[in-house]
């Protein structure tokens, strides 16, 4: 059974239940369950579901010590960005702490956060960080892109034994689509192929998601067949899926909110680059943001960010490539 | 409220004057989101209800002092002699801005009119701050930081950090801890140990064995006073001071946070809207600076009626005209963006 | 030094065996250095001279409190009751390590025995001990966390924020300060506001409303009844407090850092190395906790020269063993190195 | 004139040499200049030369303070992931302040830490976090292998108007080789052809370079010509040099001692394959870390770090490659 869901419910959902299902769950964080009103709060109890104060290190630290002495933290950070005050903790100490005492401790816990927000936040409040989550042994990493995997993916990412960042994509929040109701997990490390198509492969996470299925569509109507592979979760990542859907189309376009630099698309495209490169048609080509900060007006932030348009140049720039010369 | 030493009739005519324009200035700047829905993007926040604290400490400057408070920064340029023009052409993202467009109203920068630059990031700014009283030191030019902070950022590890370091380095700054009460929608006594206590914020001081002292963050003449104070201590190179100045802001933390296209506008303050204290929020209207400080001026005849009508009508049509420069004002042209990354 | 109440001549004469032991393990690891070069890698910390902190404080715990401290980690689980052998079979990266060679000297953990674990990046296992305290607090199991740190983690951020949050949320935890003087290379007066203007560092509790008391690190009683009271408050729900316990580290702050194949070593404590204050340490060692301890067990009557000798005997054989099951166990095979980074 | 120079020695002597030459230069750190004997306080007074306390975030933040007011700080971190707790300071705060100012201020300062200390420092003092700091527009970035480069660039790093990181590495800290006396200036941005080849190009950074180099030897006993890249500087990136070198050999193989996701590696590959993908004669292929935290015995470290004999393995399995069938 599925209903309709906005992105933002749909995480809350699964919060809920799996609070519901698992007392060791706390959720705290800056800004929540500031009056008895709260409908987390009257349902958890203050001692699961607590204000936390402007102290992203206290926060993220707190929810590592409780973690590996028994709870299952989730941490409402807000912006993706506000952890780089307490990154050590999400790189150096959360991924770290099983490895270092051999495997006697283990660190279930969920940073929450979103990203992305290219709404005039600017510099400091809408860029990308996922990239320098990426390659941290012990770390997982989701990035939903639709209201059913915002739900799945955080109920797995709560009852996963690992450290594990979910970012959910802003301008995704009121987005809604069709939801399971009840149980529903999405499992890490599982790509999932948003459109098929037979020309060429577009891989996107989040918000990039959405806009390379408007571009699909565009490019549907010129003739030409998108398929749109979201790999979901960025540790583990689904290489796999998204090389049997490059060995039928022969090209690939990757798509990132981040800097070029600063991708999951550059990751990607060394793991293709690893596995298939020199059997492409064309090289890949990656779509991302400029290499700029986020400007805050219009019309230079949606200069710097990719777009529909810009994916579909990218998708038809590979297609008009032959396979080069040796 | 005695006149304080040092404070002639014109000087305090001027702080009335200062607080009038920062009050009419974030005014329009509020309108603006119910006059021309849409023209402000991202998150905005007013200083209305600081202008005591912006201009009482402002007030003991020194030519070349910086101010460098965090991203709710529309206040202080104004003091310090920013055009408004180019303040409100930045907020609405316009080609004229003070910063092209770039910032926005997080970002306010304008180091001609000393004033470095903002931080969004809660606490950083303070360390920023501080490394400008390093440069003061270092070369010796006799500056003081102002340096401005609400009470959410005294819970971040860059507050605590900074002013051990700016004690043992003894920099020239003064640390001004605006305590409105809130962060974002949290109550102070939410998040606090000092304020659960009953305990003044600037107790925070003691940690660092540097003067920490709490004033009414609504008389712009306490304010002063106790910052003159701080501000010696920093000139003579005795080191930092932390001033807990307590005053309610008087619109909520910033306009609501949606997506687009759901259009942005200011809810109630937060004692109303999230906690449904309208008592506190009443209260803290009739503690209103503005017409406080107006009155005393009044009761001690160094303002009259006329002159405080004139100030205000002038700020009104500053503001206005601002506001018209800044509509008209072109967006900028978008390959612009590429520009500014590196020096 | 008056007998304190609740602890019984077994008791107290269990305190200073652990004192002995903490001593003398420690120095087995420093004569590895010299007697085994090349066994021991990495940076390697020592507790001797703040046994009497340790023990003074451990000594207070109840069956299932947990000690959460720094990278300076090897004192606490020998009270807890990890075997040293497999804190040694670590400390020189052997397969029989009690992280099975992952972690070393700076990571020891053993949960099992009320040790989850520490970290080696300055502050942030403040953090962690303040997330175990919510732990039992969640789960009502009445349990105290003793977090330890050392003077140079109180000017880290982590160390305010998670003292605040404790605070505002009334963890049941105790952080005891070990201030030895010195972060590194560098002695307290070169980088602490407090110290500086002639405070002690407890002071620093007052930024938080919570007790704020100094001790004497160097004696085991005195620690004991100070780290009690706090116990208590913690225990009963009141929250946290802040104990300073003084003392010097007798070794220096850790082997000499060099790159291989240089072999490491350690260095005289800084007073002397880097500072050449002879009398400084001079002074640290005539104050030295065990022989003081001894002597007042001994004139109390509490303890025989006999038993005193078999104590530190047992000891030293215990130690011994602890290194040869050490040296003797096997490095791990290499490819074990890809377990356990997931659970 | 060049003199033979400890790579260590050979930092200092930039940093002495560009705070004689510009009096905004200050220095400053954690457990330095403790005692007036310190060379650098004697000669440059205590103005300029400071202990910093245990206070990252406060260090680095007052950096960026004080260079957009006119100061040139270089502040020494030790260990570049003690940058961790301050991890905002650079990538949200240095590297965006020019940008949101509109070009008002600049951010001339550097950020000064050892990387890589593979000496049994175990899991949280001796990985590799530069990945993280690429792709940050406004930040730049270099990380010397050879005495030589190590002055050169640190000088042009201190001269630079904006951020950098510059990361030197423990393990070459004692190594020896010609440096010329006086101003020497390596330019950000200009790859360096340590050794000239024709059959495979090897790119690799810091520690990296040295065991690329010694790999070399070992393949060109066995008539393997191998040319080694090393670009210097991430960002800028010389990806130039890199694909003029790939277009003479054909083939890539990328060392890297993050691990594969957390890899300057997996950006070059990226950019490679963007450019020149399909033109390879074999796949690239990546010698990183194994995905693990670093542990702290020896045997456990060798095994996951990449070394020699893997990266003359890697080379062999491009040159066995043909190209593959499309
Ligand atoms: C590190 C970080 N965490 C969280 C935020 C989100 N945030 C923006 S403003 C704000 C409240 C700050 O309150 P306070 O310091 O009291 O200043 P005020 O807004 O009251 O002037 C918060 C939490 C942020 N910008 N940075
Ligand atoms: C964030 C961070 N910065 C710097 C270091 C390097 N470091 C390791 S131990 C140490 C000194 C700590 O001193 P203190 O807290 O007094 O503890 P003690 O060693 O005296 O027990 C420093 C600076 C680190 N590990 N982490
Ligand atoms: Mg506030
Ligand atoms: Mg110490």
């Amino acid at each position: 059974m599925a209903r309709e869901m906005m992105y933002g419910e749909a995480i809350a959902a699964a919060i809920a239940e799996e609070m519901e299902r698992d007392s060791n769950v706390v959720f705290y964080g800056q800004n929540l369950a500031m009056t008895e009103r709260d409908p987390f709060l009257r349902r958890f109890g203050k001692k699961r579901v607590r204000i936390a104060p402007i102290s992203e290190t206290a926060e993220m630290g707190v929810a590592v010590g409780a973690a590996i002495t028994g709870l299952r933290p989730i941490v409402e950070l807000w912006m993706s960005e506000f952890m780089l005050v307490a990154f050590d903790e999400l790189i150096n100490e959360a991924p770290r702490l099983r490895y270092m005492s051999g495997g006697q401790v283990k660190v279930p816990l969920v940073f929450k956060a979103g990203y992305g927000f290219a709404a005039g936040w600017a510099g400091q409040h809408s860029n990308c960080v996922y990239h320098a989550m990426m390659g941290i042994p012990g770390l997982k990493i989701a990035l939903p892109s639709t209201a059913a995997d915002a739900k799945g993916l955080m109920a797995a990412a709560i009852r996963d034994d690992n450290p594990v960042v979910y970012l959910h994509h802003y301008m995704l929040t009121l987005d809604k689509g069709p939801v399971p109701e009840g149980e529903h997990l999405v499992p890490f490390g599982v790509a999932d192929v948003k459109r098929e198509g037979s020309d060429v492969t577009i891989v996107a996470t989040g918000w990039m998601v959405k806009k390379s299925l408007a571009a699909a569509e565009l490019l549907a109507k010129e003739g030409i067949s998108a398929e749109v592979v979201d790999p979901r979760t960025l540790t583990p990542l689904d290489v796999g899926t998204i090389l049997k859907s490059v060995k039928k189309t022969g090209r690939l376009v990757l798509v990132d909110q981040g800097t070029r630099h600063a991708s999951a698309a550059a990751i990607i495209a060394a793991e293709i680059a690893e596995h298939r490169g020199n059997a492409l048609k064309a090289p890949v080509k990656m779509v991302t943001a400029l290499d700029t900060s986020i400007p805050f007006s219009e019309p230079l932030e949606n200069y710097v960010l990719p777009n529909e348009e810009k994916i579909v140049a990218a998708v038809k720039s590979v297609l008009a490539q032959q396979l080069a010369a040796v | 409220m005695a006149k304080k030493k040092g404070l002639t009739a014109d000087r305090l005519i001027w702080m009335y004057t200062q607080m009038v324009r920062i009050r009419e200035f974030e005014s329009r700047v509020k309108r603006t989101f119910v006059e021309h829905p849409g023209v402000i993007r991202g998150h905005t926040h007013l200083g209305d209800g600081a202008e005591a604290t912006i201009v009482g400490a402002l007030a003991t400057r020194q030519d070349d002092d910086l101010a460098m408070p965090s991203y709710r920064c529309h206040g202080y340029p104004l003091v310090l002699g920013t055009p408004p023009r180019k303040m409100m052409a930045e907020i609405y993202g316009r080609k004229d801005g003070l910063c092209g467009g770039f910032g926005g109203s997080m970002h306010l920068a304008d180091p001609e009119h000393h004033f470095p630059g903002t931080s969004g990031i809660i606490g950083q700014a303070i360390t920023h701050a501080t490394g400008a009283a390093l440069t003061a030191q270092v070369k010796d030019t006799g500056q003081v930081i102002y340096c401005f902070f609400g009470d959410g950022a005294t819970k971040q590890g860059a507050f605590f950090e900074s002013l051990n370091l700016g004690a043992v380095w003894k920099l020239p700054i003064v640390y001004i801890l605006e305590n409105n009460y809130y962060q974002a929608y949290t109550h102070v006594s939410l998040e606090d140990a000092n304020y659960i206590a009953g305990d003044p914020l600037s107790k925070k001081a003691q940690a660092f064995s540097i003067p920490g002292v709490t004033v009414d963050g609504t008389d712009p003449l306490k304010v002063y006073a106790t910052v003159q104070k701080a501000v010696e201590r920093a000139r003579s190179e005795k080191g930092p001071s932390l001033i807990e100045a307590k005053f309610h802001r008087l619109s909520a933390h910033g306009n609501a946070i949606t997506v687009p296209p759901v259009p942005t506008q200011f809810p109630e303050h937060e004692a109303v809207e999230v906690y449904g204290k309208k008592a506190e929020f009443a209260a803290a209207i009739k503690n209103d600076p503005i017409p406080k400080f107006r009155a005393s001026l009044l009761r001690k005849r160094i303002l009259t009626k006329e002159d405080a009508q004139r100030i205000e009508e002038k700020a009104r049509a500053e503001m206005e005209d601002a506001v018209q420069f800044a509509l008209a004002s072109p967006l900028p042209a978008e390959a612009e963006a590429v520009k500014h990354v590196y020096a």
